[in-house]
């Protein structure tokens, strides 16, 4: 278990902490007992996020996959923000264990909350493929297939 | 104070104590013989052994030096004592008990056994982490072989009655395996005293050197042997004897047991002044296991709306080493099966913190480590959502 | 020079290397975290350890460093290798195919497993020592789950076609495990060539610690654990990684690697000189097993009307270290199994010498060993009621 | 295994060896295949042994035995060199290791055998409960229980 030097520097200085009082869109993934719950909060004008923030409890990965993920998508276009899988966010991070690639999974999964809960506000909702994941995602064997981690390490641990 | 290391884990390793390296030292490039040979040096090596053999005897009160036998770790000695009574026995029967806070070293070896047809019992602990004899008494059944209940538990530290449980094996004819890695060395052990048929102990526990353990198994006991091959270990635990590394177990747990007294009151001593320092300064945290019936150097606390890795992770940036009490270190991601078994939720055992002290460790560190538990804790309650959910009285 | 040692024991076990030494010992007292620890001190003895995974990989040429895992010792994972092996597969069949010329810590381990009901078959070797490819072919059965055969013996320094047993072990779709325990250090080891499916390895054979060994496991070859617990090499060898052990087990080998003509060329050069000088002085000598298919420094000679122990002893008085040929010195009374399976009659074998050379063997010394020796061949006949016979024409 | 330095004394420095020309009794014990044969030559004048001499193919104890063995006797009347069992001459070496104890058994047993031989050519012989022992005395599990080891360790090797 070691992390990048990305990921310690986005842990211990994570950006974006903290809450939007008057958020466009608000986003909840995880739960409690798996270890880790990610709150996104997004300010967004004209389709473009201006403004990212969030609240984690969980893991040094998953602080430094939220601090990265918020970074990532401010300044996006909602469009350009639901690009950014958790496949992106590992690699703006120098990847992440094996055991930790659930997290960037549930950041992007934060991320894709917190745009629907604004979609859904705002009556731009499409589909509802994204309920949030309540579950765990990756950690407690709900894989969801689309997310691969980096590297196929399926012997390790 | 950033640079400089402070040791909180004794309880995950120690360091070897420098009289104890001094004692191994020889045996490495000089003494090297092999102790099986019939020339002098073997013989020295042979005679090294044997007295470290003794030593280990008196340390833990065996009435023979014939009753100790050397093995690679605590896990191996753990794993012989319960596969090797299992296949002694499978005639009898094929029915063990245990509990449910053991070391993955017993319960992983359990649920090997399972697989191959054994029927595990796990008796469960109360809220202080304690087995009650009455409960072993009530599981043991006409096929059981084995009891296995760890004499001090490495997460929360709680101190089983041994002697009891000893008493109700003993009472059914059922042998008794205790895991005393994490007692020896911190708490006196005394084989006849308490009157256990089978004991394991691991040597980087106590200041004595990694890859090494010990079984005791009481004279008469037959257990299978679990690794075969030459005639070392009196036919039943075969290999090169590790010269080295058998000198400096027993020297360790030598040091460790004249040591005793002091080590206790130094080590209960640290914990107490870091336990009434968090308490007094950080709101909502909770002391996990018995405080009565502990191992003198080990503190578990819950930090409730954190979560134990990134405790962690910050206390290391601060140059604190300390431990989480889940197994999230070592890859898995489910909290600590202790705490659980303790009754905590799952989001409270998350966030749990084991201070192990050694000694080493001084009262400045102790201060700094409160200073900056303090810091780390507000710091990510800030960050946390369900901090959030609490003040805002969600 | 009564006084002054000379080892020529070094397959019973070597001195670590100074280098080797050197770079363990940071491990024991100052560097001195649990590798599964999340701390950085924990951190960068993980990377000690996987370091010298990567190295060990190396040395044997493993396709990847995760099919290296880190054992106690040979014996340990030649236990691993085969009892992993026969419950992994036990589905499939119960019968195993080993020489019977194995170390005890295989013929051990496969008299256990007869007892719980596996088949074993042992094929036989001829004369020089050497295990017949197609003996192995015809041996195999459909229920066959193993091979194991070990890569060079101990007594007699037999090196076996490891790579054609291998290829009929593949044709037949049958695991194949050997033991090199005697190999390593001494003739090149490379997995992939050779075609081996488990490979064990012990540290004190090639200047490198006690209590450390390796078994090689390939990629996708699935074998059941031998010590079951934490989650340390990769969930499948549990227990605190002995981290100065692996660390010194790594550096012997890379050292061992580097250094591989040389020392062959050194040892094969002393071991020939002896064997030459001994021919020469001494009548009634037999030399035991291949010359060709040879470990460089291994010389087994057979000493007709003497008894192996009391030559050992003598050569022990004059500061020689040798070992006899038989198991004598384990405290067995029967000829080696070895020398009986290439056909030595009992007697002849219970007069056995193993001289094993090494790197810190000279040529003064190899003369002084003639000289020795052949002063107590003649002490050790004129007191032997055979030689009396043998003389007087009985 | 360690042996006693009296042990150690009489393997390197064996009182006693040889081959008497014209001996009284001559006996051999043991066999190759065991690893150990005593041949033991007496020389007997009026019942007192003036002379022995042996020859030992065997093991370090193998040798110690037979030297001890053969000074125990000399000097002695034949009865009492009867009474010097396996356990007076293990003593009178500082005791041997278990795995060896068989050796002072054949020691024992070659003295008896060389007697017997005496007596047999003198017609002195009452009975023929020695007749040499051609097996493993003590190696092989031909165990004769009138020969106790000096200590109880069943439980070793
Ligand atoms: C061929 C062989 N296999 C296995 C072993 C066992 O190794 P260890 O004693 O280090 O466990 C040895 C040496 O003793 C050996 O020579
Ligand atoms: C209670 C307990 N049992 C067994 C073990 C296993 O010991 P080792 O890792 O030395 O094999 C440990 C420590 O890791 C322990 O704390």
């Amino acid at each position: 278990m070691m992390y990048s030097e990305k990921v310690m520097d986005h842990f211990l200085n994570p950006r974006n902490v903290g809450e939007i009082e008057d958020a466009d869109g608000v986003g909840q993934v995880g739960n409690a007992k798996c270890g880790d719950i990610m709150k996104m909060y997004l300010k967004i004008e004209d389709g473009i996020i201006k403004d990212a923030k969030f609240k984690t409890f969980g893991c040094g990965a998953a602080v430094a996959t939220s601090s990265m993920a918020t970074e990532l998508i401010k300044g996006k276009t909602i469009k350009e923000a639901e690009m950014i899988t958790n496949k992106v966010v590992m690699e703006a991070l120098d990847g992440l264990p094996p055991v930790k690639v659930h997290c960037s999974v549930l950041a992007e999964e934060a991320i894709a909350a917190a745009l629907q809960d604004y979609k859904r506000r705002n009556g731009l909702l499409e589909d509802d493929r994204y309920e949030g994941c309540q579950g765990c995602c990756g950690g407690c064997g709900a894989q969801d297939i689309r997310h691969e981690p980096l590297h196929d390490d399926s012997d390790d641990e | 104070m950033q640079k400089q290391i402070i040791y909180f884990d004794h309880a995950a390793t120690t360091y070897v104590k420098p009289e104890v390296f001094e004692a191994m030292k020889p045996y490495f490039t000089e003494q090297y013989g092999n102790p099986s040979s019939i020339y002098s040096i073997g013989r020295s090596n042979r005679k090294a052994v044997e007295d470290a053999r003794c030593s280990v005897a008196k340390s833990i009160g065996a009435a023979e030096s014939s009753e100790i036998y050397f093995t690679g770790s605590g896990t191996e000695s753990d794993n012989w004592a319960i596969k090797g009574a299992a296949l002694a026995l499978q005639k009898k029967g094929k029915h063990i008990i245990t509990s449910n806070i053991e070391h993955p070293a017993v319960l992983a070896t359990c649920e090997f056994l399972q697989k191959q047809g054994y029927d595990i019992t796990y008796v469960k602990v109360n809220e202080e982490g304690l087995v009650n004899p009455d409960d072993v008494d009530k599981a043991i059944r006409p096929d059981t072989i084995l009891v296995t209940i760890m004499m001090a538990n490495n997460e929360i530290g709680t101190i089983q009655p041994i002697k009891e449980i000893a008493q109700v094996c003993k009472k059914h004819g059922v042998l008794f395996h205790t895991d005393a890695v994490q007692a020896a060395g911190n708490i006196p052990i005394d084989v006849k005293d308490l009157g256990v048929d089978l004991l394991s102990v691991s040597g980087h526990k106590f200041y004595g050197p990694k890859g090494t353990g010990m079984l005791y198994i009481r004279k008469g006991v037959k257990i299978e042997s679990l690794i075969h091959g030459g005639h070392q270990e009196r036919n039943r635990r075969a290999g090169t004897e590790n010269v080295p590394g058998i000198v400096g177990f027993a020297k360790a747990l030598e040091l460790a047991n004249e040591n005793m007294e002091a080590h206790y009151k130094k080590l209960s001593s640290l914990r107490d002044k870091a336990l009434k320092g968090i308490m007094e300064r950080i709101p909502y945290v909770r002391v996990n296991g018995s405080m009565e019936k502990r191992l003198p150097g080990n503190l578990n606390l819950s930090f409730r709306f954190v979560e134990g890795e990134s405790v962690l992770l910050m206390l290391d940036m601060k140059g604190i080493k300390a431990s989480s009490g889940s197994a999230c270190t070592s890859g898995s991601l489910d909290p600590s099966h202790v705490l659980l078994a303790i009754g905590l939720p799952h989001e409270i055992a998350h966030g749990s913190l084991r201070l192990s002290f050694g000694e080493i460790n001084t009262e400045e560190e102790v201060d700094y480590l409160i200073d900056s538990l303090d810091e780390i804790i507000s710091k990510l309650r800030n960050m946390s959502p369900l901090y959030e959910d609490f003040t805002k009285g969600v």
